[in-house]
């Protein structure tokens, strides 16, 4: 075989490993989810709870927020619920998105205060990718159409 | 393929001879390091939360600043044309260069880490996340940077213009690389995902950048 | 020099137009080269004598017509530049060059009187050493087909004759050169081409 | 049928005719598409039933986004043409269009930083959409760099071809990045398996506002590249006076 050939082969060999060991690896992440947030389930499944700062995914639970207006300002607190079993309840001193309300997807960032309670720096309000004017929502919600778990997630 | 092991060898020797680019990489990787530790201020906890974005920061613009050593000196002084005329397949001979930058640049900030990351509080078992980062991120760094030192070889002032092209090549990289070691030393459960991402970045550049680095070679040859 | 390496190497140039900035500067070139083959290239500078050799050596893509060689990997360029690392030494060059060509040193080194320089750095060399290191890569390579710029330019007479020694040997071996230079060369049955408008 | 027109354009000459009358025909589209567009976006359509009247941002950001993903893709496209084909306009078609894919790029990010901050609740966020586009405006500028430091335009073509064809990955990954990380960008709502998601009366201005992005497009290109032309032949014109070619004589 002459010492072209032989390269070549060299080339495409090594070219071929990469690429399975790219592909190989790229499926063993996405099989561990790399994430933007954790989603309370997520962070239950946690072996210890994390001390640096980090993002909390998930819906805000109907009925949850609580105004505080204590004289160090407005202190809300709501509840985030992924459907699972597992809540985080987050505390936030500050300024909320338009989009903020009950049944409506945010990410939190924070850090976790203790077991299943967070202080959130910020609040960023996530939305879905449907569009629709107000009366075609509210009818679609009569008809029963409407899956409330579409939102959000 | 004694040649491909002749090119590493004689790279890695320049990188170490007067003028050449290994010491003044690592130097700078200490430098900035350095800088930032003065700008951060004494926070420990503050430093240890932000030592892995530091460092893999730090090693992405050491690794950029020697880039320009790659093909640039071949190019000026003719050898460029010796290595085209003797090679069979031009993919491997940029293969060669790139490990040759990887073992005189990345493997170098990669050794020192040790000792710059006790600046940054950080020693022990934590150290073991950025080390390895590192020894997998670096290689995809220099593989990534040869490609545009390969594309800018004909150009007498390319520093800045290497910065420009391969920043946003580097991205992936960086994002992965310091996710890795920041989730790992803070027994975050994405320290596996983010490093087998890191991986494949690094494999991914190993197919793509010798390819790349040799049709940009054979343009600059002209 | 044993007789049995001969070289059977031949090149042809057919209508071949090389360009320099997006620019035809040479055109309808037309040229063969059989073993044993001299030809020397003069012209005036800018005239397009470096573009057209490297498109010879197979380094610069033509903008048109073809070089074909009967040997791909027969051809070594040796331009104005020497090629070689000024903080290497000179057995450091020489060996490089020798593990990319599959050959030996001593035999070259030896050819261009490089031993009494062989353990300094080629920064530190005269031009003239510095060239006939430069030159040194011609004989080591041990390929047929010999492209050079300017050989002699910054060599003294006694080195000069020393190059044009190595070039009849060369040719006698059945080896061919393709030179440009604005020096006078001793060539015997050289062919001289002009590079006119 | 297309590939005899593709070699037709490929004449710089016959470019230059058909692209003397595409180009007012494309400005028209774009400006009456856009009015038609506008007119809609901001006077006859809903409100959203979350985002309220924010949401006619959308009509300005959504399609400077795909014309950002879109111009880059075409760059890439026509570089390889450049290559396989050897096609006299691909580098011209692919130089002209960086800077326009760079503003629809910096058009898309700002447009949706006006939008991230009263919807979201911040101007900017790391999320895998917003860096991976952010990295495409980079991957803009260092081509036009490249372009820009190289003299001899030949080489600068194939050079820049070759970096435009390796940041083409990065196009794959804007587009799945929101599916593939549960980013705080919304999933895709127009191209999407099991058809839009937008209510209709939002999709036809939408549909408008993108057909004058389109156009605008061409109508730009076409111009630049005309320019471009025009400059390359004064080039050749003035270097005319250079030495005509050189031959070799034997002597």
């Amino acid at each position: 075989m002459n010492p072209k050939k032989q390269q070549r082969l060299i080339l495409f060999g090594g070219i071929f490993l990469a690429a399975a060991g790219a592909v190989a690896l790229t499926l063993y992440a996405l099989r561990g989810s790399i994430t933007y947030f954790y989603t309370p389930s997520e962070l239950a499944l946690l072996d210890e709870t994390p001390t640096s700062p980090i993002r909390l995914g998930g819906l805000v639970a109907y009925e949850s927020v609580e105004y505080d207006r204590a004289e160090t300002g407005d202190v809300v607190s709501f509840t985030v619920e992924d459907g699972g079993a597992a809540v985080v309840r987050v505390n936030f001193a500050g300024l909320l998105p338009d989009l903020f309300r009950e049944g409506q997807g945010v990410v939190v960032q924070g850090r976790m205060t203790g077991d299943g309670v967070m202080t959130a720096d910020n609040v960023l309000a996530k939305h879905d990718e449907n569009y629709m004017p107000k009366e075609v929502a509210e009818a679609l919600k009569e008809q029963g159409v409407w899956k409330e778990d579409e939102t959000g997630s | 393929m004694s040649a491909f092991f002749a090119i590493i060898a004689r790279d890695v020797a320049l990188a170490f001879r007067a003028g050449g680019g290994a010491l003044q990489a690592v130097s700078f990787f200490a430098l900035t390091i350095v800088l930032f530790a003065l700008a951060v201020g004494p926070d420990l906890a503050l430093m240890s939360d932000i030592a892995a974005p530091v460092l893999w920061t730090s090693a992405l613009l050491a690794t950029l600043i020697s880039l320009e050593q790659v093909y640039r000196p071949d190019r000026e002084d003719g050898s460029l044309d010796v290595l085209a005329e003797t090679s069979d397949v031009l993919a491997l001979t940029a293969f060669a260069k790139a490990t040759a930058h990887w073992i005189s640049t990345g493997l170098l900030l990669t050794a020192a880490t040790p000792i710059l990351a006790l600046l940054f509080n950080i020693e022990g078992p934590a150290l073991w996340p950025l080390l390895l980062s590192l020894l997998i991120g670096a290689p995809g760094l220099s593989l990534i940077g040869s490609f545009a030192a390969a594309l800018t070889a004909a150009l007498p002032r390319a520093g800045l213009l290497i910065a420009i092209i391969v920043s946003p090549l580097y991205a992936p990289i960086l994002i992965f690389g310091a996710g890795a070691a920041s989730a790992g030393a803070a027994g975050d459960p994405q320290y596996g995902a983010n490093l087998a991402l890191l991986g494949a970045s690094s494999l991914f550049a190993a197919i793509f950048s010798p390819l790349a680095s040799a049709a940009a070679l054979r343009f600059n040859l002209d | 020099m044993p007789d049995a390496a001969r070289y059977t190497v031949t090149l042809a140039a057919c209508d071949l137009a090389v360009a320099r900035g997006g620019r035809v500067i040479v055109d309808g070139v037309n040229l063969a080269i059989e073993p044993g083959d001299a030809v020397v290239i003069r012209g005036p500078n800018g005239a397009g004598k470096t573009t057209l050799l490297r498109a010879f050596a197979g380094l610069l893509t033509p903008a048109g017509g073809e070089v074909v060689v009967s040997d791909d990997r027969q051809r070594v360029f040796c331009g104005v530049l020497n090629a070689g690392k000024p903080t290497l030494t000179v057995n450091e060059n020489l060996r490089f060059w020798a593990a990319l060509y599959g050959a030996r040193v001593a035999a070259a080194r030896a050819a261009l009187g490089l031993e009494p320089v062989e353990h300094r750095p080629m920064r530190e060399l005269s031009t003239g050493y510095q060239r006939r290191l430069g030159l040194a890569r011609l004989v080591l390579s041990g390929r047929a087909i010999w492209i050079v710029d300017e050989p002699t330019a910054g060599l003294d007479a006694a080195s000069t004759t020393a190059f044009e020694r190595l070039l009849a040997e060369h040719r006698a071996r059945g080896g061919a050169a393709i030179i440009a230079t604005h020096e006078p060369l001793d060539a015997p049955g050289a062919r001289t081409l002009e590079l006119q408008p | 049928m297309a590939a005899t027109s593709l070699y037709e354009l490929a004449n710089p000459v016959r470019f230059e005719r058909i692209a003397a009358r595409a180009f007012p025909v494309s400005l028209i589209a774009a400006a009456l598409l856009g009015a038609f567009g506008l007119y809609f976006a901001l006077f006859n359509s809903p409100a959203d039933y979350q985002q309220g009247e924010t949401v006619r941002i959308m009509y300005v950001h959504v399609p400077a986004a795909w014309m950002a993903m879109f111009c880059y893709s075409a760059m890439a496209i026509s570089s390889i043409a450049g290559f396989v084909w050897k096609h006299p306009l691909a580098d011209v078609a692919a130089k002209e269009t960086a800077p326009i894919g760079a503003a629809f790029t910096f058009l898309a990010l700002f447009t949706g930083s006006l939008w991230g901050k009263p919807m979201w609740g911040a101007w900017w966020a790391w999320d895998a959409r917003l860096t991976s586009v952010l990295i495409l405006f980079f991957l803009y500028l260092g081509y036009m760099a490249l372009w820009r430091a190289i003299p001899d335009k030949t080489r600068a073509a194939k050079l820049a071809a070759i970096l435009a064809i390796v940041g083409f990955v990065n196009v794959p990954i804007i587009k799945f990045s929101v599916d593939w990380w549960n980013s705080l960008h919304q999933p895709a709502s127009v191209l999407r398996a099991g058809g839009p998601s937008i209510h209709a009366d939002m999709l036809t201005p939408l549909f408008f506002t993108i057909g004058a992005y389109v156009f605008g497009y061409v109508a730009l290109l076409l111009a630049s590249m005309r320019n471009e032309l025009m400059a390359r032949r004064l080039a050749r014109m003035e270097s005319a006076s250079a030495p005509s070619p050189a031959s070799l004589v034997e002597r």
